[in-house]
């Protein structure tokens, strides 16, 4: 499939959208004149683009969960509980796994289940099954704005069905759909799936409504963040093409203080930097944070402190948005309670820091990690726009082809899979294999010593063993 | 020359499942300890956990499951494997196989239910499942690892 | 009663201690000989002073709970329970209140009930009336060190016993005792008590028995830093008068990150350097850091986030050994469920942090705090000094009478009491007034200025409404 | 000139009790409604507030107690008010009565039986107090106190 960073015709847009609404027969309920006027009668308030610009003028933190069930009563009562019991300012239909992958059907059958018996069955919000009239009866019961929420390689019914619903923005991207989220499927694919979405929030950008696009890059699995900031900017690039207006900024914590801080910063000025230079000056950035996706300690007392260990690194960060898990995020889909009380443990802690607008960002250990951050972004993302002849899309294919783009424990066959992150000695990520990633000698030095330091420590040589602890030893109850 | 594995085991995620990590890492423990592993990653129907299991001629499927489907997705596998010729290739099934939280009584007597020969509790650890393994399938330890 | 800051002769303290032991039955129990010998069986690993210099040379934190029970089972299971289950470093027991007050006939018929009833009827464990013999009952069945804790204006006879029976230090100190838990006790008669434990102490450090006196100064409530630094380092200097060698620094967390952090480092470089000057250079300081005395929160998923939070306080302070509430302080006496569960959060929070070494004290916010603090804390114990005429005691209790030691609500009627403390727009504590205080101009306008900006922050001026709402805004879920 | 006041209160803290915070925040708005205070701030025994409120022909007495040690503290205190003649003077008690947990029916049953006219369950805030205290004396709120 020949593609490439330019924006889609109209006339290539409407055939791609007729195709794709008819996937499913709630597509036919997607009316684009009607979509708009639901979304300019609905009060700005709800609208997460504006809501988190707000935060950005006034120095605010914002908090956001990432969940979802199933029912519609479920899912409301869910959003409900989260907004007043739980004082959270952004929402989430976290999609379920059927509905990610298309599976429909799949969807339905356990939609039915869930009805019928009563307790949960899917793992998120059905929104496609559930068409854009069940989708705005959740929006209808809430004053805060609701994002569509998870990676997945075809999201494009999805998003017809739920922007029409009254949602504001969505989370999630081509790269990490790729990297993350499949098997088998090319990478162009999924970025062509991506150009429909951001094409389809330009378009209601151009009727004067505000959509939130969060891009992901890269799921961390001891990752040293260039590993997500590069296909993140990436992300960015695709989205701004399409007429993406208001993109915000996922930055994957993964526990290490300095080094999450230098992502934050990193990122924030490459991303603009790369809008820039692609002449996309009019996109506005925000960042927001999240807490890894590794395994979760199980015991409510120490997810606790997680809870609050990353809600403190966003703040320290000034992210507008920070998410956060769940106590119940080892156990079981989470639920209004259990959600409700992790989300008064944030906000707790950020009522305490926040005011204080204490800003440790000149630290020299963020600023060490924030220089070669940033050596590496820019060599790997130079070099794709180099082998793309200035096109990011072209690039990308061919990057990912060569290895250049390149993830840890990926899903997909089609990634090189050669690159291993493994922890230094004080817990930050660090390159055990750069595989081949094209590094010069001094960022690569830099990595094999802080490897040795490592080595030093635990007086032996680190072993396969050894990286695959280093994934799960936060739910042992440390970081390293 | 490497030496003939003690073992044949066919491991994979069901389903549209994209949860790998922990599958993997049982992979790893698994070679470690002698077992030829057949690993299918991730989103795989029931057919090719069967197909690969009747070409590598297994002693055991070790199917993974995480986002929580698990139910809906293994419904009928025990028949097909026996339709195919699998009678004797145990079943053993894992990861976090149910949304909600129920005793784990229950979800384990969902899927004995049905056909599998083992149903691994949550977060088990590589140790413990390498000990169950050879215990089923008569083997020898190799690794001697803490459970 | 004349009193001054020097040593005690050994047969003044002899004459103290016949009348101390005959304070109550048990007292009769006390043989220094035999407690000696105990201590030295004891593995070094139960001794706190040795313990916390361990952490200072290993850049550990600790992690110690400030809790105890009534009968000898209650007290035992609950340090047992912290020692295993909360993984606490250093134990603690906690005195009752009748004790405290040498109101032992009350402790005894508390304790009777307590027995008889099952249930716990005291607030702490009443040391003397259990004796030597009880107290070592519980000290045998730890593997970590136990500290006496709690001001008192008497804690002589719980000294000979507490010290006798197998503890290795004691957290309180006279002014503390004398501000904030009597109502008309002159001041140099506390101070006189305190010699007292202080020459005990010293006695064995003689015998080569390290014991760890940690200061506590003043109570805070929306107390600037230097309100509490003053009256500690006064306590440390009569101690060493005494003999004690190893003194451990109380910082009292209020939850201003900056300004708990330049009290941190403030504390220790002066406790050190007043030491020096006073030809005390052979005593080690460690120091402590531990969360407010304010209303807590009363909902646990709040109270968590407390817990993480002054935690990571103690932490990028570098304290040696971080003490920490527990999600049970607003409703009752700590539970052994309650303390495990609260430890289990803080040792996450710190198992996450520690191992970073990450280095924020050079932070120039934290340098203007500490900057102002020094110039505070010099200007009002220099005056000290020069009203004793060199001798710190002298100069306390003249100082206390001129209200030039001075503390907001403090319960004694002796203390001036015109000293008030208020948050400023970042929830920092400044002086809303410094009553008589010798503080120069520039220190004033620094804390009218602050005063000035929380008024625009308000639009209204500070009102005594407004003081005593920052007095209890933490326990509603923010630090202002 | 300060208009005379609508009623006379007497507040303290009893026995070894060092928690002055809350009757002292409730002294400035008992204050501030009107009322007239005498504090007796802490470490009061029983006659400290019978012979100050027998001095100043007190309307009630708010005795507070958080240490936990109320219990013990208060035996026959209503019997030695109605000796000293103050059989009309409402008693109060509040703070945190208790050390350890137990349904609030009993913590209040406990110490009306002891003679208490009421008794405050814990963290009640001062605007409560006030309108629970000029229901009783029949007085009128000054201050308008949200609870
Ligand atoms: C990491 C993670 C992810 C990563 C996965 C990365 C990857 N490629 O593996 C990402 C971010 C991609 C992800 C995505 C989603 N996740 Co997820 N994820 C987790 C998380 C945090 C840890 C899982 C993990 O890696 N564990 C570490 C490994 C080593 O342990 P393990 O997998 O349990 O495996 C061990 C044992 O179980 C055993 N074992 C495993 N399989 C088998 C099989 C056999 C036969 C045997 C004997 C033993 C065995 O051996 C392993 C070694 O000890 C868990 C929650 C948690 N546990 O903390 C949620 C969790 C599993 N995810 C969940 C969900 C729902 C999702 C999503 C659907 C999104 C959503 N709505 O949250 C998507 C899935 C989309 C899709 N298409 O599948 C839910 C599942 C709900 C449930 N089952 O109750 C969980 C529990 C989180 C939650 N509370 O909601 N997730
Ligand atoms: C601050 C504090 C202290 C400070 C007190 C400073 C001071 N001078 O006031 C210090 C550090 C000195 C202290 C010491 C001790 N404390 Co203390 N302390 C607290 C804490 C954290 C807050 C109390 C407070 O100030 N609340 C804020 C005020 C505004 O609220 P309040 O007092 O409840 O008063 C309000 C209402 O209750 C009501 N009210 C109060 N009195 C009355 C009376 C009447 C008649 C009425 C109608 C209403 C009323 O009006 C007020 C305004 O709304 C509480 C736990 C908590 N609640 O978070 C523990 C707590 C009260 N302390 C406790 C204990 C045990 C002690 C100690 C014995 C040490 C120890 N073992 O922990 C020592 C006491 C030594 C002694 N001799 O008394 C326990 C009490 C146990 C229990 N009752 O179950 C608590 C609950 C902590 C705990 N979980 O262990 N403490």
């Amino acid at each position: 499939m020949e593609i490439s960073n330019s924006k889609w015709p109209d006339t290539y847009f409407r055939e791609q959208r007729d195709k794709v609404l008819a996937m499913w027969p709630t597509g036919s309920e997607v009316e684009l004149g009607d979509a708009v006027a639901y979304h300019k009668q609905m009060p700005p308030a709800k609208n997460a683009a504006l809501k988190v610009l707000k935060a950005r003028d006034e120095n605010l933190t914002y908090l956001c969960p990432s969940s979802g069930s199933d029912t519609i009563n479920n899912h409301r009562e869910l959003l409900i509980h989260l907004q007043n019991e739980g004082e959270a300012d952004i929402l989430t239909s976290y999609i379920d796994s059927f509905t990610r992958n298309c599976r429909f059907e799949m969807a339905q059958e356990g939609l039915k289940k869930a009805e019928a018996s009563g307790r949960p069955v899917l793992n998120g919000f059905p929104v496609v099954v559930h068409g854009v009239g069940g989708t705005r009866e959740v929006i209808n019961a809430l004053d805060n704005p609701v994002l569509l929420f998870g990676p997945t390689p075809d999201a494009r019914l999805t998003h017809e069905i739920g922007l029409a619903g009254g949602h504001t923005g969505y989370s999630g991207g081509p790269m990490i759909s790729f990297w993350n989220y499949t098997k088998d499927v090319p990478v162009e694919n999924i970025i062509h799936n991506f150009q429909y979405i951001n094409r389809l929030m330009g378009f209601y950008e151009e009727q004067g409504i505000p959509m939130l696009y969060c891009v992901s890059g890269a799921m961390p699995s001891i990752s040293p963040p260039s590993l997500m900031i590069v296909p993140e900017i990436i992300e960015v690039l695709i989205a701004a093409a399409q007429g993406v207006k208001h993109i915000q900024l996922n930055n994957w914590l993964q526990g290490h203080l300095a080094q999450d801080l230098a992502y934050i910063l990193t990122f924030k000025q490459l991303a603009d930097e790369y809008l820039e230079k692609s002449g996309f000056s009019d996109v506005e950035t925000t960042t927001y944070s999240v807490s890894p996706t590794g395994r979760f300690p199980t015991a409510h007392d120490r997810v606790y402190a997680l809870i609050s260990y990353f809600t403190m690194t966003g703040i320290l960060g000034g992210v507008q948005v920070c998410g956060s898990r769940t106590i119940d995020e080892a156990h079981h889909i989470p639920t209004k309670e259990g959600s409700a009380h992790s989300f008064r443990n944030a906000r707790m802690f950020l009522n305490m820091l926040c005011p204080q607008h204490m800003n440790i960002l000149e630290n020299k250990d963020v600023q060490a990690e924030q220089n070669i951050m940033e050596k590496e972004v820019r060599a790997v993302l130079d070099k794709v726009f180099e082998l793309g002849g200035g096109d990011v899309v072209k690039g990308t294919v061919a990057a990912v082809d060569m290895g250049i783009l390149d993830q840890p424990y990926a899903t997909s066959q089609r990634v090189r899979g050669k690159v291993l992150g493994v922890k230094d000695s004080t817990g930050a990520a660090r390159f055990y294999d750069a595989g081949d990633l094209p590094f010069d000698r001094e960022i690569l030095e830099f990595h094999e010593e802080k490897i040795r330091e490592r080595e030093t420590a635990l007086n032996q040589k680190i072993s396969y063993d050894t990286i695959i602890n280093d994934l799960t030893v936060i739910s042992e109850g440390r970081i390293i | 020359m490497k030496k003939p594995a003690k073992a044949v085991v066919v491991t994979g995620v069901i389903g549209e499942d994209v949860h790998v990590t922990g599958i993997r890492i049982l992979e790893h423990a698994l070679r470690s300890d002698g077992f030829e592993v057949h690993s299918l990653g991730i989103h795989n129907t029931q057919e090719d956990f069967i197909g690969k299991a009747s070409e590598v001629n297994a002693d055991a499927i070790l199917m993974s499951s995480l986002a929580g489907h698990a139910e809906m997705l293994v419904k009928g596998f025990k028949e097909k494997c026996n339709r195919a010729g699998l009678e004797k290739t145990r079943l053993y099934i894992g990861g976090q196989l149910v949304i909600h939280s129920e005793a784990w009584e229950e979800t384990e007597k969902t899927f004995l239910d049905q056909g599998f020969d083992r149903v691994a509790v949550p977060f088990l650890r590589p140790g413990a499942i390498l000990a169950q393994l050879n215990r089923d399938l008569g083997t020898h330890a190799v690794l001697d690892m803490a459970g």
